[in-house]
């Protein structure tokens, strides 16, 4: 079976820290398995989730981010972002099915070749052991993963997760970090419900026990998000079948 | 559905019902088309047969008095003389071989936001089916311009 | 506010609660001339009636009568309202209190706060939304209700991360982090306490399952499913999956009437209503059937028109109405529940349906409980405030008063009725200070304008983006320009903003603009204020029109910007062409006649003349018969058990003995004429020879206390029998100690005797409290009587309960009868030789056995209904209807119980509907406070949008006088034409649009101003 | 009161059909009181009959205008200025009003605009029923305050026919017998026994049956 299966990975390395670390590593003829491919950025700060779903859409088996160890940012606290990013990433991967095992941050820095290329060997590993990604059964998940994070509310949110918790809110207080992760998962989640369900309606119609069928989502879930989706306008009652009313996106 | 005629339609809406459910539709965010536009009464009482025929006169494609619901009115029994007067003009479109359905009279409350926005669509729907009001299909003629 | 304590007397009142008693109580002070401040601790007014979707018995959509009030609280120059607030404390005593209350910080500028809604939009943040009773979700920056008064956003803080998103989005600048809570004292003369109830929470309650599955619901988070507002836009499903349901039951008594799991004794007075006003509206809401059941365990449906409601559901709407009581609700995997119950009979029966409401019932809120311990005022068994029936609005701390849900759990009118009588209650010790504190606003003459063309000023708002946004408000502003008469157009980011209003005012003076055209958002919300403006820059408040391009716009047709731009142009140009035709309506001043006319000198008739007196003002008392006291005369004591006659014959001694009251015995109304403030009645006075003598009246306002009698049975042997007594006829024995009752052995009280028959369709409301309270008095008195009463519902409402259990404790039998099985009283004959040896022998049939019995009373009562008295020539007088069973008809069923339709006109006491003791005195004192709102001025003013007739044009046709649906207008013999009273006058229109001669005109809307409209709309360009 | 109906809007059509620019005129008596013909229902009709010229794309000025009455040759004499710009004049009276107009303007046309009924009153609003026919000799104290001559169908004088059943006329569910009520009025008030006296056969020629007729008060003709 490992045989058989070879993973493709790609890698999402900062240009200061985990780049120069990969270079080092083959200046110094370590090894480590083939399937990684990789895209520099400037700094991991540059990597936006959406960059991550997009390439398990596209045919990759994992993600690997690399960046400065945390206070050794070129641009400060690039990293911190990134952190912040790929948690919420790891939730919706949980939340979605997917599981966060698809993706992995490492910090390593311009010497820390041996770590890299261990840090590559073994997500290879587990990639492989996971085995490939069934991207015909993921369609829904996948796309609901864009849209979440493509929502203002989630990108607002882990971007002003540390000026809140860390430095001062807007009261000049910190934010408690438990009240803010209740926040952050509340939102993921709704988003994430909400985007499995707009991704169904802007198809066609469907009604509350289709959606939960569909989504996985307990009905009352269903009903609950169909809820929020219709004060903000983003889905109406398009008639109905019998008693069953169905839900449209909103015209 | 661009090239579709755009009725223009004009509402009578009392102050106490119709026109704040419209503020609620508004409140609420609902969308309904622009092709409604109200003229505030304080009462659908106020709005005369006279007015009615106006409209029609002036190129209305449809019309519709919106005052509360029965036996709710804000001034006891004013919704109640509109509906008597729409139904009195819809027999005079009738004589001048027009739809009587582009004249109608609805009933709805102040917090029936929703309600007011189906109106306005179910009306500008019909409308649009009836097409243009024969007043309008005419060329008009210099004379009878004023 | 003046921070500085003093000992001397105030105008100033405090109200706590701005639900609808709150409101009610503020408007009738601050009419009177009082300052009020009104504070509540949530952000808006509005309280549990802006909850709801419709009312009961008319089936009136709650939101529409409440918002006019809300609006007028919200704009009143002498109410001040204290959201977000609660008191700390009240020190000093009746007359100068000083109220620390503390103000939350709410972090929104309510001045700068345009209720955009911007905000709400990008919040990041969810928390409960507590309006739709959590079946919703709202923001942490919030705004309960799109009708709120203030009409402005607040901070939840619990919620809020503090991100600072909305900062960045309101272009309003309205939002302040830096808020903190504020301390502030207030010098207050009274204080009256309207906190309202809470709803119970069924969490509790392990057998109903509430909170365990979604399709059960209370019957609040159920009034929120229908209405239109709510969380599904008026469709009715049910929360778990959205299905309409097609069977729904309603479980009445939860958390009421439950002193085993709910702790509480008392029944909640509404929800019989409200659950059968919630079946017949969600049939209405579907167009499939839907089957409604309604378990319960009596059916309260006691007041005014309740009980052909009841009827109505039952035999109209086919609602099942099933006695029992519920043993559980198991939730079935399809999202339906499965109802076990026990029927009266004993069998257990199962059912399932699509949905549970849960009939829950009202406790007062713990905050209120709270500050009542801060406050000191003593409260009963169930944390309601305690008062005395002869003083039902008084707590038990001077100068404190209490009105509403928060004394008892009770329906609206109640409250409302409560509401004024607490009004008129505090401010009785105030009247020397009366208009001490109140604002007058200083304003500039009205600049004369006639003979001007008009000179039309344009302002277009862009209301941050939620106009400017959408539509081009440029090209708008640019199209303005374009139009006939306009001299001026501008734009302003907010045109209701404070620096805009002064910007507009200098704008208006230097341009000469003579007429006014605001396109923002709706009239409805801010027309008055840009009036204000308006008239602060000496225009007459009438030379105003505006477009609704922002709620009626921008904000429905957000997808397509070209036709909202192109719809703002017609709409504004519709505004400019009725702005042409405007003209300045000039208001009246009317002198007031500050004195008060009061028909019968019952209980009720008696308190409110003295109420008047009390306020300072004359009070003319008139009584046809040749004693005072109606009804009372005849009552032992008060459902608590006050005695009567000591309060009757006190009462009587004050109406006598003050100042202001003149009483006129033996004297009748034969004619009046007049309009509010200034009536003049001629009274024909029975002197002891039997001559008559007139008197003319002037006064400013009219009470009609014209009460009622007991009906005289036909039934039940009443009158063939000493032992056979009405319930009155048992009270007055009860003071005679009469032996008939001393020597009873076994005692029956027959209920419903002639009360809900299909001759008198009413409930008698008092009745089934009366017959409880006389057994128990029977029973202290000869613990061995066997006392059995005979029933249909017992309708112990409120805390009245608490006689029903004490009967059933102390060994009372109940036997319920069916309407067509009524008990049989016979007489069986006795020795002939001696008088009234005859042996009563009664029969009825056992609700439980389902078996007659055959019981020998040597008593028997007989709850008979009330009539009101009959008065068919002095209310054609006063031109006041009354219904088909002879009560008079109020305004409004709901928000003015004690207001006649026609103004200065009100009522009190039976005469209204058939009430306990307590309940008189309330409305008594209720009437009082609204004549206070006509007869404490000098002059009213009268004018604006008013009917006028052309008399060139009248015909004398009538068809005014006939249309009109007040019956204001009268052909003036004298002038020759038709005339409408600009007092009186409500300003509908529909006298105008019936005119055959177009002799009637409605001020400001004009059929010219109408067709100028239409006109303007059609000629687009 | 005279009361009268509109015509249909057909018949007022084909009147004026070759009409470029019409008056439409008033009346503030009788007809303005019934509904008929004031102010409002000149605004109605015209705004009507610009209507069907538009639907028809046929040139159509309508103009309106209200007399005090139409039966006064001094009100009639306050069209002088306008009539002549007219094609035709459409008289919203009852059949007085354009008879009055055309004796005065004898080179204008002038067209009914409604169909004069009878002289009666508002039983209701909106409900008018005959009460007099207008015969010249008032017999209406016979009978208590009730007119068998108008309200009668066969204008009997001495008692009803067959075709009275249950208080209704043979003729119409609607119509009441004014003989049934006439009894009951007498019979109430005990006075049935005056119907024995037979009222004789009634001279018709005070009525239309004689002709046009003239009303003359000598002392109110100015001889000057």
């Amino acid at each position: 079976m490992e045989t058989s299966f070879q993973p493709k990975i790609l890698a999402f390395l900062c240009n200061w820290c985990a780049y120069a670390g990969a270079d080092l590593a083959g200046v110094s003829r370590l090894q480590y398995p083939p399937n990684i491919r990789v895209i520099r950025t400037m700094c991991s700060g540059r990597v936006d989730p959406l960059f991550a779903i997009r390439a398990l859409k596209e045919g990759f088996d994992g993600v690997f981010v690399g960046g400065c160890h945390i206070g050794d940012c070129h641009y400060q606290d690039g990293n911190v972002y990134t952190l912040k990013r790929m948690d919420m990433l790891a939730r919706l991967l949980d939340i979605s099915g997917i599981g966060r095992k698809r993706i992995r941050l490492v910090w390593a820095s311009a010497a820390e070749a041996q770590p890299y290329a261990d840090s590559v060997t073994d997500f290879t590993a587990s990639i492989t052991a996971s085995g490939p990604l069934d991207r015909s059964r993921q369609t829904l998940a996948l796309a609901g993963l864009s849209r979440a994070l493509a929502t203002p509310r989630l990108r607002w949110l882990v971007g002003i997760d540390r000026q809140v918790t860390e430095r001062s809110n807007v009261y000049h207080e910190k934010t408690d970090t438990a009240h803010f992760q209740r926040v952050m998962q509340e939102a993921v989640e709704t988003e994430y419900h909400k985007a499995m369900i707009q991704e169904i309606i802007s198809q066609a119609p469907a009604n509350v026990r289709e959606l939960a069928e569909k989504t996985g989502l307990p009905v009352y879930t269903v009903s609950l998000r169909l809820n929020d989706l219709e004060r903000n306008a983003q889905a109406e009652l398009r008639g109905h079948e019998g008693r069953t009313p169905r839900f449209a996106a909103a015209a | 559905m661009s090239d579709a005629f755009e009725p223009t339609i004009i509402a009578f809406c009392c102050k106490y019902c119709a026109y704040a459910a419209a503020d609620l539709a508004g409140s609420m965010r609902l969308s309904y088309p622009a092709n409604i536009k109200i003229s505030q009464v304080p009462c659908t009482g106020r709005v005369d047969i006279v007015h009615l025929l106006k409209a029609i006169e002036d190129g209305a494609d449809g019309v519709y008095v919106a005052g509360c619901m029965e036996g709710d009115c804000h001034f006891v029994s004013g919704n109640l003389k509109a509906l008597k007067r729409v139904t009195c003009v819809k027999k005079t479109l009738a004589e001048l071989g027009m739809e009587p359905e582009r004249v109608e009279m609805f009933n709805l409350s102040s917090a029936m936001g929703p309600r007011f926005a189906e109106i306005a669509i179910e009306m500008t729907d019909r409308i649009r089916k009836l097409g243009p009001s024969p007043v309008r299909r005419q060329p008009q003629p210099e004379a009878a311009a004023e | 506010m003046n921070l500085q304590k003093t000992t001397e007397k105030t105008g100033s009142v405090m109200v706590v609660g701005a639900g609808v008693a709150g409101i009610q109580a503020s408007l009738d002070m601050a009419n009177a001339g009082y300052f009020v401040h009104l504070v509540d601790n949530s952000t808006s007014v509005g309280g549990l009636m802006a909850q709801l979707d419709k009312t009961f018995p008319t089936n009136d959509c709650a939101m529409c009568v409440i918002s006019p009030f809300l609006v007028e609280v919200g704009r009143h120059l002498n109410i001040n309202i204290i959201s977000n607030s609660e008191v700390e404390s009240l020190e000093g005593q009746a007359g100068a209190f000083h109220a620390t209350v503390r103000n939350d910080p709410r972090y929104i500028d309510i001045e700068k706060c345009t209720a955009c809604g911007q905000c709400r939009q990008i919040c990041p943040v969810t928390a409960i939304n507590e309006f739709d009773c959590g079946l919703d979700l709202r923001k942490a920056i919030y705004i309960k209700y799109p009708q709120a008064v203030p009409l402005a956003y607040a901070i939840d803080r619990s919620a809020c991360i503090g991100c600072g998103l909305c900062e960045k989005a309101c272009l309003a600048e309205a939002i302040s982090y830096a808020d903190t809570p504020r301390r502030t004292v207030l010098n207050v003369g009274a204080v009256i306490l309207s906190m309202g109830s809470s709803v119970y929470d069924p969490s509790g309650l392990d057998t109903l399952a509430y909170g365990r599955h979604p399709n059960i619901v209370t019957s609040l988070e159920f009034e929120r499913i229908l209405s239109a507002s709510g969380p599904y836009k008026g469709h009715l499903m049910r929360p778990y999956d959205r299905e309409i349901p097609e069977k729904i039951a309603w479980l009445q008594c939860v958390g009421s009437r439950d002193i085993n799991r709910a702790g509480h004794g008392y029944c909640s007075s509404v929800c019989c209503m409200y659950a059968i006003k919630q079946t017949m509206i969600a049939k209405e809401h579907v167009s499939t059937p839907l089957d409604a059941a309604v378990f319960y365990m009596d059916m309260r449906t006691y007041g005014k028109d309740f009980d052909k409601y009841y009827t109505r559901a039952k035999d109209e709407k086919h609602v099942r109405f099933i006695r029992s009581r519920i043993h559980t609700i198991e939730p079935l995997k399809n999202g339906d529940l499965n109802i076990r119950y026990v029927l009266e009979s004993g069998d257990v029966q199962e059912e399932t349906f699509n949905m549970v409401v849960l009939s829950a019932g009202l406790s007062p809120p713990p905050s209120a409980i709270a500050l009542a311990g801060r406050l000191g005022i003593d409260l009963n068994a169930y944390h309601y405030a305690q008062t005395a029936d002869i003083r039902p609005v008084n707590t038990s701390r001077e100068g404190i008063y209490v009105c509403g849900a928060f004394q008892g759990p009770k329906d609206i009118p109640q409250s409302v009725m409560e509401a004024s009588a607490a009004a008129a209650s505090a401010t009785e010790t105030l009247a020397d200070v009366r208009w001490t504190q109140t604002k007058v606003r200083e304003l500039p003459a009205e600049v004369d304008f006639s003979g001007q063309k008009p000179r039309i000023g344009v302002f277009v708002c862009n209301c941050g983006i939620n106009i400017g946004g959408v539509a081009d408000v440029p090209a708008i502003r640019e199209y303005a320009r374009s139009l006939p008469h306009v001299i001026h157009v501008e734009d302003n980011l907010f045109t209701c903003s404070q620096d805009t209003q002064e910007k507009i005012k200098q704008v208006l003076v230097e341009k000469g603009i003579n007429r006014v055209v605001v396109a923002s958002c709706s009239p409805r919300t801010h027309e008055p204020l840009f009036q204000e403006t308006l008239r602060e820059a000496g225009l007459n408040k009438y030379l105003f029109e505006m477009a609704n391009i922002r709620d009626q716009n921008t904000w429905v047709h957000m997808a397509s910007p070209a036709k909202a731009t192109a719809k703002a142009k017609d709409l504004v140009r519709m505004a400019v062409a009725k702005a042409a035709y405007i003209e300045p309506l000039p208001q009246v001043m009317l002198d007031v006649t500050n004195s008060v006319l009061v028909v019968g000198g019952g209980v009720a008739g008696m308190e409110a003349a003295l109420g008047v007196a009390r306020q300072g003002y004359q009070a003319w008392l008139v009584e046809r018969g040749h004693q005072l006291g109606g009804m009372a005369r005849q009552l032992r004591s008060t459902w608590q058990g006050e005695p009567v006659a000591p309060y009757l014959s006190d009462l009587i001694d004050a109406v006598h003995r003050h100042e202001h009251i003149q009483i006129f015995m033996e004297t009748q109304v034969v004619h009046v004429t007049g309009t509010i403030g200034n009536f003049t009645t001629t009274l024909v006075t029975q002197d002891d020879e039997g001559k008559e003598k007139s008197t003319v009246i002037p006064h400013g306002a009219a009470i009609l206390a014209t009460g009622g009698h007991e009906y005289a049975p036909t039934e039940y042997q009443y009158g063939a029998h000493p032992s056979v007594m009405t319930h009155l006829e048992f009270d007055v024995a009860a003071t005679k100690q009469d032996n008939r009752l001393l020597s009873a052995k076994l005692a029956v009280f027959i209920q419903c005797v002639g009360s809900r028959s299909a001759e008198r369709p009413y409930c008698s409301r008092v009745c089934c409290t009366h017959s409880l309270k006389s057994a128990l008095w029977l029973k202290t008195i000869n613990p061995d009587v066997q006392i059995f009463i005979l029933y249909r519902d017992i309708r112990a409402y409120g805390f009245r309960e608490s006689l029903y259990q004490k009967a059933r404790e102390a060994g009372v039998q109940f036997i319920r009868f069916e309407s067509e099985n009524p008990p049989v009283v016979s007489l069986t004959p006795g020795d002939p030789s001696e008088p009234n040896s005859s042996r009563l022998s009664l029969t009825v049939t056992d609700h439980i056995l389902q078996r007659p019995i055959i019981l020998n009373p040597d008593l028997v009562v007989l709850a008979s209904a009330i009539l009101p008295n009959e008065n068919k020539k002095l209310f054609e007088a006063f031109k006041v209807p009354a219904n088909a069973d002879g009560f008079l008809v109020e305004a409004h069923a709901k928000l003015r119980p004690v207001d006649f339709a026609s103004e200065g006109l009100f009522l009190a006491g039976l005469a209204h509907y058939p009430k306990t003791i307590d309940e008189s005195i309330a409305q008594a004192k209720a009437a009082v406070s609204r004549t206070m709102n006509i007869v404490s001025k000098t002059a009213i003013m009268v004018g604006s949008v008013i009917a006028v007739v052309n008399p060139e044009r009248c015909a004398v046709c009538l068809t005014c006088v006939r249309t009109c649906p007040y019956g204001i207008p009268r052909i003036d013999p004298e002038k020759g034409h038709a005339v409408i009273a600009a007092v009186e006058c409500h300003g509908c229109g529909v006298c105008a649009s019936e005119c055959p001669g177009k002799a009637i005109a409605l001020k400001h809307f004009t059929d010219e101003q109408i067709n100028a409209k239409t006109d303007a709309l059609f000629q687009a360009a | 009161m005279i009361v009268a109906d509109r015509k249909s809007l057909s018949e007022i059509q084909d009147m004026v059909r070759d009409c470029r620019k019409i008056l439409l005129v008033g009346c503030k008596g009788c007809v303005t009181v019934c509904n008929v013909g004031g102010l409002k229902e000149v605004q109605v009709l015209a705004a009507t009959l610009r209507i069907a010229a538009k639907i028809e794309g046929r040139p159509l000025i309508v103009e309106e205008t209200v007399l005090e009455r139409q039966c006064d040759p001094e009100y009639v004499e306050m069209l002088k200025p306008v009539v002549d710009n007219f094609d035709a004049v459409v008289s919203m009276a009852c059949g007085v009003g354009p008879q009055f107009l055309s004796e005065a303007y004898p080179q204008q046309r002038f067209f009914p605009a409604v169909n004069t009924t009878f002289f009666g009153g508002a039983v209701a609003h909106g409900i008018w029923e005959e009460r007099c026919a207008g015969c010249g000799t008032c017999i209406i104290h016979y009978f208590d305050g009730m007119c068998p001559v108008a309200r009668c169908s066969k204008s009997l004088m001495n008692g009803p026919c067959g075709g009275s059943d249950h208080g209704k006329c043979e003729i119409s569910r609607n119509i009441n017998c004014i003989w049934d009520m006439i009894v009951r009025k007498k019979t109430e008030q005990g006075r049935l026994n005056d119907l024995l006296d037979i009222v004789p056969a009634k001279n018709w020629q005070t009525a239309r049956d004689g002709g046009p007729r003239q009303s003359r008060r000598e002392e109110l003709i100015q001889n000057g």
